[in-house]
């Protein structure tokens, strides 16, 4: 078992590594989707069935989906990124392994706050998820509401044809 | 406070909805009603179905505060919104709508007791500053602002994630209180990355690129939203964040803070000085006035809320000004840069006034509130032990009257120009906020007693 | 389905914020690497998706549900921000017809 | 009667005909305009004489509500202040501050910007008697800030942009400088005296002051930074002279009377400080004694009428500065009293000429104006000998004093000033009678056209020439048996001895000022007056006309003198002036403004840029921290 483990970390960080390097959108997004999957994989295997679903519902389903659609709407699917200059790519990405180095060194020298396992293994299953959301966490549930109502006028918003002249003073 | 939150959703809906309908003149009333009601029942400490908050948020003393301070503000700018009329019903009912949220998010930010209302209250806010950063579309520097805006507000989010869920890692807890002992090593990360991801929300030095390209490109009145309430927000929640995790935080971090604050008033400062675009310069402003709130940050022995609450006033109702002010010249003249404010005094004299007020207070002259605010922050400090850092703040202050008075010279320069007005509801309301301002610097125990 | 949770105490949980961080990271050289607008924000999808797994793994060794609630939560979020960036990516591609970063400078100074 | 009301008459009146003339001054006609802004000062006028009159007691501490208190220590009123110190001022302030308004009047009558002009004027004065009264440090610091905007606004007055701009800035920048000595001071006097009243300093001083306390030192030596700033002492007096820019009466409230001897004033006001700390007494009076000097050989080349008593003022502010250092606190304020009437005079009378010229201010263009301008070539006369100090006119007596206290304590500063004030009277009498005496050098047509002013300019100079005539007499000195009336008067707010010189050094010292001045009065007149071709200096062509000149004996001393120090004097105003100081101070300027631009690269606008800084600022500050 731990053998699955191990091969799950290493495929999704290729895949990962892959999204960022592979120099074709489309490509990028499908190496995203696979690392999607690989993360509800992941999820399965830390038992949060529930969240498993939804992350292959919600990000590779729907995320993924709008992506992908965005690129081949605007059609960029020729659009092939040109490095020009190696300098502030490689000072980006050393800064960012840098990043990662120093965090790594400072969680192997400290030593995790241990905590007893209280609620047992089935939390991530679908019942207790909605008996915590549905009594514990209600107002953040009401409040996402609010937050996708925002988005939603805001795409429209955002989306919507120009039909009076933008007023003079908001041109800057 | 859930009273509070409900009628401001409830009027956002109603809004909405009637942006389709065929009644004018009804959107922005309405908008004014629901916050004058919203104040009122935080004012009154309501507590009608204050039971669903669950621990998530809790409205306590500085949490009301600075809540009524971010409503008062949104309430001083929502009037300005008839600027928009002309775009059409349902585009008003739109920016209505998302800024009524806009505020609901900011009250979740600042009264957060838990970290997953924190990240949602700071993410509604910020999806709606998105928006309306490009409420613009066929601007380009509207699209670019909201573009920016945009990646490196998720890139914050990012990162405060990040650092939450190692506070999660350490504490297996998301409430914000609960924590007892001293932070760990990787809850210091943790600790280190949200405060980070906050200094990018507030845009603090060396965060605060971002800042000014997007203040520069948003329409004028939502610059003016950005640079009070959210910055309010922000710095609020920040600071309640520390507040509250004080006992736990890490010995060095009061000279993470000092670090800040000194990037940010030095070169916050130098940046300032050069700059051509009004719009540009407040921003930087703004970025300079935040370090001085952040001076509030430092403790010895205990907090003292008040000097802050006061600079957010001081700061809020100058600002204001400020930015409606560089709205009505740039629709008259069609560029915020210094140029168009040359002649000020001859055009349009009581602007210039209002302005040149509002420009003393935040460059700290004497009667004015922001002299008052500056002071409380510096001796707060220097009481502190932070006298080098007060001293450093004082030559900063000095550096800064140079681009504001660039500003006050370029209003009093002789020109020309025709004279313009603009409606004396809108100049009254300046005047109103020009008062505060006066009244803040020359009677402040008064506002003091208000806030305590 | 009873044999999975075994996993979660062979496998230490060390190893799976080791993993977290290392996609954390991942994603955040891609953002600092890509010019590309898209893939910047993809790279921003794969550092909450290395939030997500950091919780999820932290809840469920505890057994505590919190962390899985909020990373609903952050999936929530993630589905609004994104439905309100592409729509911002659109607006400005129908604008400037470009989609690499570096070239949306015309505020600066 | 009651010290409260007599305040509120003296302090709002100013600020209420501002508000009105700012707020109305376009829907108002002019007549009105100028009753309600001469209305101001008159009435604070009255409130002075009323609180001479019926205040009795050393000194009336009101303060009106508690403005604020910091944390923990010191509380802070929006207090006023009346004693004998501020009584003078007073005095100063709204009686030529009075004459000024009715003079300006006349002289911007025709001007577009009137009204606002006279709503400037008036809000300044407001902003001055804020200063005066002020009963601690930050009212006193508001008002030190609302005379500098004030003045700001009023030297670019006339100017179109750019113009303006420079002249602005360097004001600007020197007065920033030295306020950032004013707050670092008040910051200071907080933290060592936990309170900013003038009293309770005081108290405090007197209680568990020491002498030569380097914090006092150190407060003391950036109050006076504060003051160069404001009071135009080296290295920060060159923005005076580029202030001229500005409309004449403005010059003279401004630049000459009042708001310049604000630092003289802040001063006098903390003496009690000042006298703990020899070390900044010895500071200030070494740098008045440079400023005294070397303006005054400035003033020797210029021609530019206003800019001659621009460096004139910065000469005289140099000779109160080492009063002031000398501890001689009262004879600089004598000084100031008396230099506020003359100096207003002679400005003023400058802008009558300038005025009846249509704005000419190169005294080589003018000449023999006395049988077109009877009354200004009158009381600009009294006004240049009361400067140079001749007996009984009112410079005499305070100059003399100063030179006298001064002779008391250091021979060497003494030495300097009598030097100063040999060039004053060169630089006086060559204004009055390259002015007003020989022939009209301007072209014809303009000498028809040249006229004497209205009423309301003759006649505040008449009053202001009867005060340079006779105000010299508050301050006899003991020689003539008359009694020292100021000195009585503010002995009881400053506390101070007087100083002891023997009288066969006064004697000596009057005769010798009475003869130095009849010949230079003569030189003068010789040069300026009476040679039908007057030579400005421009050229080497001066050197040849002192050696045909037939009078060896005073040429000598002309040549063995006057001319070097002439020289140093150009020498002096080109590398000095505009090649080191002028240097100096924009290092600061240039510093930020260059890095600024250095740093405008950086905000590049690139959104690539930002996010890597970002995350190299995070990577910074992770080890900054985590690996102490």
């Amino acid at each position: 078992m731990q053998n699955l483990f191990y091969i799950l970390s290493g495929l999704t960080i290729f895949a990962a590594i892959m999204v960022i390097i592979s120099k074709h959108p489309i490509r990028s997004i499908l190496f995203l989707v696979f690392t999607f999957f690989l993360i509800s994989a992941h999820y399965v295997l830390l038992n949060a069935q529930f969240l498993a679903l939804v992350n292959v519902v919600v990000y590779a389903g729907a995320i993924m989906v709008l992506f992908l659609f965005v690129v081949m709407f605007l059609n960029l699917n020729q659009d092939i990124e040109r490095f020009k200059s190696w300098i502030p790519l490689s000072a980006a990405a050393i800064s960012g392994a840098c990043l990662f180095l120093v965090f790594f060194s400072a969680f192997r020298t400290s030593v995790l706050a241990s905590h007893e396992n209280t609620g047992g293994y089935q939390q991530g299953l679908v019942e207790n998820l909605g008996e915590v959301l549905y009594r514990d966490y209600l107002f953040p549930m009401e409040i996402c509401s609010i937050l996708f109502l925002v988005a939603m006028i805001g795409v429209v918003l955002l989306g919507r044809k120009e039909r009076v002249e933008p007023i003079k003073n908001l041109v800057p | 406070m859930m009273l509070a939150l409900i009628i401001l959703t409830l009027a956002g809906l109603l809004i909405l909805f009637l942006g389709f309908s065929k009644i004018r003149n009804v959107l922005l009333p309405v908008a004014i009603v629901a916050l004058v009601a919203a104040i009122f029942s935080l004012t009154t400490q309501q507590t009608f179905w204050n039971q669903y908050l669950t621990d998530m948020v809790q409205i306590d003393g500085i949490s009301r505060k600075i809540s009524l301070i971010i409503m008062y503000t949104a309430l001083g700018l929502l009037p300005f919104f008839n600027l928009f009329k002309g775009r059409g019903q349902e585009e008003l009912s739109d920016f209505l709508g998302i800024y009524l949220f806009a505020i609901i998010g900011s009250i979740l930010m600042v009264s957060a007791l838990n970290y997953m209302s924190l990240f949602l209250g700071v993410e509604i806010l910020s999806i709606s500053m998105y928006v309306l950063a490009g409420a613009n579309r066929r601007s380009v520097h509207s699209n670019e602002a909201s573009l920016k805006y945009f990646i490196t507000g998720s890139f914050t989010s990012a990162i405060m994630l990040f650092g939450i869920a190692w506070i999660y890692v350490e504490s297996a807890s998301l409430s914000m209180v609960q924590l007892s002992g001293a932070a760990t090593n990787m809850m210091s990360f943790g600790f280190l990355f949200l405060f980070t991801a906050f200094a990018l929300k507030v845009a603090l030095v060396p965060f605060h690129f971002w800042a000014p390209d997007v203040y520069q490109g948003t329409p004028t009145l939502f610059t003016a939203s950005m640079a009070t309430l959210v910055k309010i927000a922000a710095i609020g929640a920040f600071y309640r964040l520390v507040q509250l995790n004080y006992a736990v935080l890490p010995d060095w971090i009061n000279w993470y803070f000092v670090l800040l604050i000194l990037a940010t008033l030095i070169l916050g400062n130098i940046q300032a000085v050069s700059q051509n675009s009004v719009k540009r310069l407040f921003a930087y402003s703004g970025i300079v006035q935040s370090g001085f709130i952040l001076m509030g940050f430092l403790y010895q022995s205990e907090f003292v809320d008040w000097t802050m609450l006061f600079y957010f006033i001081a700061y809020a109702s100058a600002s204001l000004v400020g930015f409606i002010v560089i709205h009505f010249v740039e629709t008259q003249s069609g560029s915020d840069n210094l140029d168009s404010f040359v002649g000020l005094s001859k055009s349009n004299p009581g602007l210039a006034l209002v302005l040149t007020i509002s420009l003393i207070s935040l460059a700290g002259g004497p009667l004015t509130a922001g002299f008052m605010a500056k002071i409380f922050m510096l001796s707060q400090s220097i009481q502190n032990n932070f006298t080098a850092l007060a001293l450093v703040a004082v030559i900063s202050a000095v550096i800064s009257m140079y681009y504001y008075y660039k500003v006050i010279n370029a209003i009093y320069s002789k020109s020309a120009d025709a004279s313009w007005s603009v409606p004396f509801y809108y100049k009254g309301l300046l005047y109103v906020f020009t008062v505060i301002t006066l009244i803040a610097g020359l009677v402040p125990s008064f506002l003091i007693g208000l806030i305590k | 389905m009873n044999t999975i949770p075994e996993l979660i105490r062979t496998v230490p949980l060390q190893h799976y914020l080791v993993l977290s961080t290392c996609l954390f990271f991942i994603g955040m050289i891609g953002v600092l690497v890509r010019r590309n607008i898209i893939i910047v924000f993809m790279c921003i999808e794969i550092m909450l998706n290395a939030v997500n797994l950091l919780m999820v793994s932290v809840s469920a060794y505890r057994g505590e549900a919190s962390g899985q609630i909020m990373v609903l939560f952050i999936m929530a979020v993630a589905a609004a921000e994104v439905s309100v960036g592409l729509a911002i990516i659109v607006m400005m591609y129908k604008n400037l017809k470009t989609t690499n970063i570096d070239l949306f400078n015309q505020l600066k100074g | 009667m009651d010290a409260t009301l007599i305040l509120h008459l003296i302090l709002w009146p100013p600020l209420i005909g501002f508000l009105i003339n700012g707020l109305f001054g376009n829907s108002i006609p002019k007549w009105a305009v100028s009753i309600i802004a001469c209305l101001g000062p008159l009435t604070s006028f009255t409130g002075t004489v009323l609180a001479y009159k019926f205040l009795s007691g050393p000194a009336h501490d009101i303060p009106l509500y508690t403005w604020f208190i910091v944390e923990g220590s010191a509380k802070i009123n929006f207090g006023f202040y009346i004693d004998h110190l501020a009584i003078i001022m007073l005095f100063v302030v709204t009686g030529v501050g009075s004459l000024i308004h009715a003079y300006s009047t006349g002289y911007m009558h025709d001007d577009k910007g009137y009204s606002r002009f006279m709503a400037y004027m008036n809000l300044f004065l407001f902003s001055m008697l804020l200063l005066v009264l002020g009963s601690n440090l930050v009212v006193l610091f508001a008002g030190w800030e609302g005379v500098g905007l004030c003045s700001f606004l009023l030297i670019g007055f006339w100017f179109e942009n750019k113009e303006y701009n420079k002249a602005a800035a360097k004001a600007f920048i020197m007065n920033r400088i030295g306020d950032l000595g004013f707050l670092v001071a008040i910051f200071l006097i907080i933290n060592k005296f936990g309170g900013i009243e003038f009293t309770s300093i005081h108290e405090t001083l007197m209680e568990e002051g020491q002498l030569n306390d380097p914090q006092i030192a150190l407060i003391c030596l950036m109050l006076f930074l504060g003051v160069c700033g404001k009071s135009a002492q080296i290295p920060l007096f060159t923005w005076l002279p580029d202030a001229m820019a500005g409309p004449t009466p403005v010059s003279a409230l401004i630049h000459a009377a009042t708001m310049v001897t604000a630092g003289i004033y802040l001063i006098a006001r903390m003496y009690f400080l000042f006298d703990y700390s020899p070390l900044s007494l010895n500071v200030i009076a070494i740098t008045g004694c440079i400023t005294a000097l070397i303006a005054a050989t400035i003033a020797l080349k210029q021609n530019d009428i206003k800019k001659i008593l621009a460096y004139s003022t910065v000469s005289q502010l140099g000779y109160m500065a080492v009063a002031l250092g000398v501890g001689s606190y009262i004879s600089a304020v004598f000084h100031l009293m008396t230099h506020a009437f003359f100096k207003a005079l002679l400005f003023l009378g400058a802008g009558s000429v300038i005025h009846g010229l249509h704005g000419e201010q190169d005294i080589s263009k003018m000449g023999g104006l006395k049988s077109k301008m009877k009354w200004t070539y009158a009381v600009m006369l009294i006004g240049t000998l009361a400067i140079v100090g001749c007996p009984p006119f009112a410079g005499f007596f305070s100059k003399d004093e100063i030179l006298a206290s001064v002779y008391s304590k250091n021979f060497w500063y003494f030495l300097v000033l009598a030097f100063a004030s040999v060039f004053t009277a060169w630089y006086m009498f060559r204004l009055l009678f390259a002015t007003f005496h020989g022939q009209f050098r301007g072209s014809e047509v303009k000498f028809e056209k040249v006229h004497e002013s209205s009423y309301s300019m003759v006649i505040p100079l008449i009053v202001l020439a009867l005060f340079s005539m006779f105000g010299g007499f508050a301050g006899l000195p003991e020689l003539t048996g008359g009694e020292h009336n100021l000195y009585k008067f503010l002995v009881q707010t400053i506390a101070q001895t007087r100083f002891k010189v023997s009288h066969l050094f006064e004697y000596s010292l009057w005769g010798i000022t009475i003869v130095a001045l009849i010949s230079i009065a003569y030189l003068t007149y010789r040069k300026y007056a009476t040679s039908s071709k007057v030579v400005f200096e421009s050229g080497n062509s001066l050197v040849s006309k002192i050696i045909l000149n037939k009078f060896y004996l005073d040429e000598l001393y002309l040549i063995l003198f006057v001319n070097p120090l002439k020289k140093t004097g150009s020498w002096i105003i080109n590398q000095f002036e505009y090649g080191v100081i002028d240097r100096l101070i924009r290092i600061p300027d240039t510093l930020i403004e260059s890095s600024s631009i250095a740093l405008k690269n950086l905000q590049s606008g690139k959104l690539s840029w930002y996010l890597l800084s970002t995350a190299v600022s995070i990577l910074l500050i992770v080890l900054v921290f985590i690996y102490r």
